[in-house]
């Protein structure tokens, strides 16, 4: 009996092909996101101003100055209005993009006629790049212009509007314009949920005596949990990310009202010439991104096996 | 940690590589933010220029952001070890890349063609670096200037406000008739374009210099600055409830048809009015603001020359002086809407707003009236600049009193610094 | 009376389906209306623009702005309108969606069909990377491409696409083939298949739903980006968004809002189209995996 | 050495071992059916026949060539999955030879051993449909199909019938035995129902908790199982298990059991094996059909020994009653002829034919007698 326990050449190249077709993506993701990451935290801890490593005076520096950056940040009223608004911008724009979602979703999936018509002008504006889009928004919620003058020349003369120009309600209006931009989305994505299950559970759940409002409470809603959380990754991710709508809407105004940790980042690093603050500033924004996915994932992905 | 250091390494040669990195041969490449209709047919006059002398015009417009969004991309291009021969530039950002020793040295140039003399000392500050032309300018923009409707002023018998005083007076019958007084977009460079005019007026040159120019602690904190504040708050009750995000120019179709009478806005103001048919001095007024009619705040548009491995390259050396020829500075000049960066050319192909703008520049040049200004990053570094900008534009929307405005421009200022 | 039908279990009544209806139209009207500026704006003369009418319907009618944000408004020093950049978006939108999406597809099929000890580990890498700001990666960035010479190069921005997109299309393959039976694999295993010819074989014929998900949300995401665009690209080679900025964004230059909107609706014209004729497959591809856990 | 050797074989994920040392050989022509609980490893020693699992240590050898570390593909075996997992996107046909063409196999000798194997299951018709438009028995036959085609040394069977319904199981479970015997082939099969791993095999290899209780033939494993778990795991109803007592009593070797009320009551061994050991507690295995009525008693038997008790509840099956009653505490199934006429809480005479007894230690579970 031939005792060859050493596995064939073929069999070897199946074992190691897949590691070898994932590495390219790997390699990828580990140099130019966690590299980077790590580059930025080092930027973080040195004077740099206009051009990583290279000093105040020009002169190429690689000197750590500790937690100054940080320290300078965190006096920064303006880093606490950014922080601020992320948390009231993020929270608000997940929450109402889930709702609407979820709320059309169910509408739509009561055999509406013209579905095939309804669906795309729901989800057209995630297609459209919010450079233009925010001055359409902002032409709208313009008191003297838009929806306020409207109200007005239609005979509501006490109508008004006009968050966009008010400190205060400045953040939520940027809110509104990214529920409109991707809350179609959301809809596609619990219409599919919706679609997913199984009818059957629904008839039984009639003969049991649910009323509508109760199916979908008791049923059909926890049977979404898989969407509901698909929608939570891409709208954390757009939430983020959001920055080319704060600039074409308000430009980070009133004031600084609304500023978001994107644009202090941008501005810090390069509009400002402080590249440590701004570097500063992308390791706390990265660590609070951290702090909140990876708890997530780590539920998400340990459940799965 | 490997990479990490690969990463650093690369960080850090980017300076080292500027040299390797360059157009073609024979081209140039040309980064700037003249994309609006006007002004890029007026940089297409260079690029026709250079091509009748053999060398290739590369463009690479990036608009946005008063130029921030090119800065940007400039970072990345030199990052790259790719940068292009050719830069538009404003102020600081020019000094600053100086520091970097990333720019050529033009003094060849700018002896042969004598450009110490006919540069205003004023922005060769802002064009030199350890005694080295870096950038050659191509423009020079005042920035406080107030355009008004002739009509409301006529109507409401209003004559052109010689002093604050006499603004304020205009400004409130104006008021009183029912017409926003002043027209005004609420973004915050606008908001610090204005107060640039407020604090000169309010405190006259030296206090200017003191406070903006040379970061003194005791000017900025001063009562001075308080009453400059105060005047920005007249100017805040006076604007429209719906300034607030406004783009500048809509802002000029404001004073345009009429529904407001006065817009506080640098000369480039002139083309929004030019382009809807307006007359200059029959159908629209541009005068300094008032109490600043001696002084120029200024800021000028520059391209600056990457260094190209140690020598100027012809192409670069063609591209400069074509920049300053006196027939380019006229055209340019006369579309954009600003005036020629050097003193010595012919005022005639300008309109009546122009021909004043020339002779103020000149007179404020020789009498060392001519200031940088501090909304469009000519009195000091982006950082800087930045904090003012926070502190003006949270006080005009009401954020803090003019008292507490003053304190956090202290702190602004030193945390920046 | 009820209408019920076959399909849904539930039951609306006339009354609560007319409200449906309301409600449904309502949202079509906040979803338009953006829209209906841009559109409504670009087809009148600049003067009623700027004459305050910005909301009412145009009093002359032109199809003027669009003419010129084709072919004649000026991008950079020449009139060349946003025409020569569409083709600059497209040969980069297109390889920089398609390797994105094969490389998806390949990294879903690895982490689903042939795991491996620390592949969950690996994916949770892949994912977090999606969340990470373009801003803060791009002077790093600039430095690589500078190191491997793609700087200003077509082949540089699509790579740095390609990154940053692999993330998300991986998600969508994997949670797709994480409910594709298996023993599919192992049958085919048997009958000789090896790891590309059951990808290829087995795996890629059933993969349609899903790579219609994947191919819109990339194409929109790509083609939509602006940041890499303006600062990857050299001049000539500027992808559509950063023309488009051009065109609209002017600090000191004479604004023509109707030629930006209508500038702007051009530039949106592809990824428009995708949805419009790939959205029927939308719903049904999310439907086939990615919403699944 | 057998044909399919399974020699010393254990398979652990990380330091957990899920099988243990097992040792099959198979001859060839050979039925083996793997039974067992959900868990006991049936699938996972099949996964490692295939090389779908990597082998811990031991060895696997077809024709007596080693296959540990060979690709599935190279050991000529073909599988039917309990999902079939027929290719959705293929026709049946294309189904059938996907392995030939991955093989290499020309395309005229595909076709031919297609349309052979195709008149063979008799889905001729269904050759250019899509899986998707099929029934489950077709899909069934269609994977038999496919692994058929391949002509293997060995096949493999996954639980194939247990999406099935019941009609359409036991058809398939006929049809199966008829392709076997006709082809002799070498098949491994695995199922968690008894009953096809009566019917099918030629012989069992019964497994729990990763180890192989017994192997043997059906007759061996159902008339002398090894222990407990195979004793109750085989067989429907399930083999009563009574406890009871050694008693010597009249030279010869007695159960003591109680009956309903609790009465002792001495059943006489066959054989003498357990004399000599009075007082031994153990646990007596009786099959239902060896209690029976006295008019139902098997005839062939040397002993059959008698104990009145009281009737619980009788269940008519149609060919059978079958009777409970309680002793020793348990509940015992007797199973008697459909027209007995048993009626509940009535006292009768139970016939036990001592003869198929069976006694189990009750501390080790092992088969005495």
């Amino acid at each position: 009996m031939a005792a060859n326990a050493t596995p064939d050449f073929r069999t070897r190249l199946q074992t190691w092909l897949p590691k070898l077709v994932l590495s390219p993506s790997l390699a990828m993701v580990l140099v130019f996101v966690y590299g980077f990451i790590g580059f930025t935290v080092y930027v973080s801890f040195t004077n740099s101003r206009i051009l990583p490593f290279v000093g105040p005076d020009g002169q190429p520096t690689h000197d750590l100055i500790g937690f100054t950056n940080y320290a300078k940040l965190f006096s920064l009223s303006h880093w606490e209005i950014s922080l601020t608004n992320m948390a009231i911008f993020a929270g608000l724009y997940i929450v109402i993009c889930t709702l609407i979602g979820l709320i059309l979703a169910i509408l739509l999936d009561q055999k509406i006629r013209g579905e095939g018509f309804l669906r795309p002008l729901y989800l057209y504006p995630m297609a459209l790049s919010f450079i233009v889009t925010g001055t359409a928004w902002k032409w709208f919620l313009d008191p003297g212009i838009g929806l306020e003058n409207i109200m007005q020349t239609w005979g509501w003369e006490s109508f008004s509007f006009d968050w966009i120009k008010n400190r205060d309600f400045a953040i939520y209006t940027i809110v509104l314009a990214a529920v409109w931009q991707t809350s179609g989305f959301v809809m596609a994505m619990f219409l599919a949920g919706l679609r997913g299950i199984d009818n059957e559970i629904l008839k039984a759940a009639q003969m049991d005596g649910a009323s509508n409002w109760n199916l979908y409470r008791r049923i059909i809603i926890p049977q979404l949990r898989p969407a509901f959380l698909s929608a939570f990754v891409i709208l954390a991710h757009l939430a983020i990310k959001t920055f080319d709508l704060v600039i074409a809407m308000t430009g980070g105004g009133p004031g600084r009202a609304t500023e978001l940790p994107a644009t202090f980042m941008y501005s810090y690093t390069f509009s400002r010439n402080q590249m440590g603050i701004g570097a500063s500033s992308a390791v706390i924004m990265l660590m609070t991104i951290a702090a909140i996915m990876i708890p997530y994932l780590y539920a998400e992905l340990r459940e799965k096996k | 940690m490997r990479r990490f250091e690969m990463r650093l390494r690369v960080g850090a040669a980017a300076v080292a590589l500027l040299a390797a990195g360059a157009a073609q041969a024979a081209d140039v490449e040309v980064l700037h933010w003249w994309t609006s209709g006007g002004e890029a047919a007026a940089l297409n006059v260079l690029k026709e220029d250079l091509e009748g002398q053999g060398i290739g015009w590369q463009d690479m417009p990036v608009a946005g952001g008063g130029g921030e969004q090119a800065m940007t991309v400039l970072r990345a291009r030199v990052t790259a070890g790719d940068a292009p021969t050719a830069v538009q530039a404003l102020g600081f950002d020019i000094l600053d890349w100086g520091a970097q020793g990333a720019l050529a040295d033009l003094n060849d140039v700018a002896a042969q063609e004598g450009w110490d003399e006919v540069v205003p000392e004023a922005l060769q500050a802002f064009a030199k670096y350890d005694g080295k032309w870096i950038s050659a300018p191509v423009n020079v923009h005042s920035t406080n200037w107030v355009w008004a409707n002739k009509a409301v002023l006529d109507d409401n018998g209003i004559a052109v406000p010689e002093t604050w005083e006499d603004f304020v007076a205009a400004v409130e019958t104006l008021s009183a008739a029912g017409v926003t007084p002043i027209a005004h977009g609420g973004q915050a460079w606008q908001d610090a374009t204005v107060f640039d005019a407020v604090a000169m007026s309010a405190g006259g040159p030296e206090f200017y210099k003191a406070a903006f120019i040379d970061l003194d602690e005791e000017a900025l904190g001063s009562d001075t600055m308080k009453e400059a504040f105060d005047r920005m708050a007249f100017i805040r009750a006076n604007v429209d409830d719906n300034f607030s995000g406004r783009d500048w120019n809509l802002a000029t179709a404001m004073v345009i048809n009429g529904e407001a009478g006065f817009q506080m806005m640098g000369d480039w103001a002139k083309g929004e009015f030019l382009n809807a048919d307006k007359v200059p001095g029959e159908d629209f007024l541009c005068f300094r603001f008032p109490g600043t009619q001696e002084q120029v705040t200024f800021n000028a548009d520059q391209f600056m020359m990457f260094d190209q491995g140690g020598v100027v390259s012809d192409e670069q050396a063609a591209l400069a002086s074509a920049i300053l020829s006196p027939s380019f500075q006229s055209a340019f000049n006369v579309v954009k809407g600003s005036v020629p960066a050097r003193t010595d050319v012919s005022d005639e192909a300008f309109d009546a707003c122009g021909k004043q703008g020339m002779a103020d520049l000149a007179a404020a040049a020789s009498s060392g009236n001519l200031f940088g200004s501090m909304a469009h990053g000519h009195a000091n570094p982006a950082a800087v600049k930045n904090a003012i900008y926070d502190v003006v534009t949270a006080h005009f929307n009401g954020e803090y009193d003019s008292e507490t405005a003053v304190s956090e421009l202290v702190d602004a200022v030193s945390i920046a610094q | 009376m009820a209408v019920a039908t076959q399909d849904t279990a539930i039951r609306t009544g006339r009354f609560a389906r007319a409200l449906i209806y309301l409600v449904l139209l309502l949202f079509v009207l906040f979803y338009m209306l953006p829209l209906y500026v841009m559109l409504v704006n670009s087809v009148k003369p600049l003067s009623e623009i700027t004459g305050g009418g910005m909301m009412a319907l145009p009093q002359v009618w032109t199809l003027e702005p669009w003419a010129k944000a084709w072919s004649t408004a000026q991008i950079g020093v020449q009139p060349t309108g946003l025409r020569p950049y569409f083709w600059n978006s497209i040969s980069m939108v297109v390889p920089a969606v398609a390797i994105s999406t094969v490389l998806g597809a390949l990294n879903g099929y690895v982490l689903t069909k042939w795991r491996f000890r620390g592949d969950t580990i690996l994916f949770g890498l892949m994912l977090f990377a999606c969340f990470i700001p373009f801003q803060i990666v791009l002077i790093p960035m600039a430095a690589v491409l500078g190191f491997l010479g793609l700087s200003g190069s077509t082949a540089g921005l699509v790579l740095v696409h390609v990154v940053y997109g692999v993330g998300f299309s991986t998600l969508y393959f994997r949670n797709y083939y994480a409910v594709f039976p298996t023993e599919l694999v192992r049958a085919a295993q048997i009958d000789g298949a090896g790891f590309f010819q059951i990808f290829w074989r087995i795996l890629v014929p059933s993969s349609g739903p899903i790579a219609v998900v994947c191919i819109i949300w990339q194409f929109t995401n790509i083609w939509n980006d602006f940041l890499f665009g303006a600062s990857f690209a050299s001049g000539d080679g500027a992808p559509m968004t950063v023309a488009l900025n051009n065109l609209v964004q002017s600090s000191t230059g004479v604004k023509e809002y109707n030629v930006h909107f209508a500038g702007a609706i051009l530039a949106a014209l592809p990824t428009l189209l995708v949805y419009i004729v790939a959205g029927r497959y939308f719903v049904r591809g999310l439907m086939a995996g990615s919403v699944k856990g | 050495m057998g044909f399919l050797n399974i020699d010393n074989v254990t398979k652990s994920y990380g330091s957990v071992e899920v099988l243990h040392r097992v040792d099959i050989a198979v001859e060839e022509g050979e039925f083996l059916v793997l039974v067992g609980p959900s868990g006991c490893g049936k699938s996972t020693l099949l996964n490692m026949i295939a090389g779908l699992e990597d082998i811990t240590t031991g060895e696997i050898s077809i024709k007596g060539q080693v296959m540990n570390g060979v690709h599935p593909s190279k050991r000529n075996i073909a599988m039917v999955f309990q999902s079939y997992a027929l290719y959705p996107n293929m026709t049946v046909g294309q189904n059938i030879t996907f392995g030939l063409e991955m093989h290499g196999v020309a395309k005229p000798e595909r076709d031919k051993a297609m349309a052979d194997v195709a008149r063979l299951l008799q889905i001729e018709q269904l050759l250019d449909r899509k899986p998707g438009q099929l029934s489950g028995g077709q899909r069934q036959r269609v994977a038999m199909g496919r692994a058929l085609v391949r002509d293997p040394d060995v096949f493999l069977f996954d639980e194939p019938l247990s999406n099935l319904d019941a009609k359409l199981r036991v058809d398939m479970r006929t049809e199966i035995k008829k392709l076997h015997q006709k082809l002799g082939t070498t098949i491994v099969y695995v199922t968690h129902d008894q009953i096809e791993a009566m019917t099918l095999s030629t012989r069992i290899a019964v497994m729990n908790g990763g180890y192989v209780q017994q192997l043997g033939t059906p007759k061996e494993i159902y008339d002398t199982p090894a222990n407990i778990f195979v004793a109750s795991f085989m067989g429907s109803p399930s083999m009563n298990l009574i406890p009871a007592t050694i008693v010597d009593k009249d030279g010869a070797a007695h159960a003591e059991i109680t009956d309903a009320s609790g009465n002792a009551k001495h059943l006489r061994f066959s054989g003498g094996g357990l004399s000599g050991q009075d007082g031994r507690g153990i646990i007596l295995g009786v099959r239902p059909e060896s209690i029976t009525d006295m008019e139902g008693a098997d005839r062939k038997s040397t002993n059959i020994e008698t104990i009145t008790n009281t009737v619980g509840v009788t269940e008519p099956a149609g060919s059978d009653t079958f009777v409970t009653s309680q002793m020793s505490g348990r509940e015992c199934i007797a199973r008697m002829r459909a027209d007995a006429e048993v009626r509940p809480g009535a006292t009768i005479e139970f016939a036990v034919n001592m003869d198929k007894a069976l006694v189990f230690d009750p501390q080790t579970e092992e088969r005495v007698v």
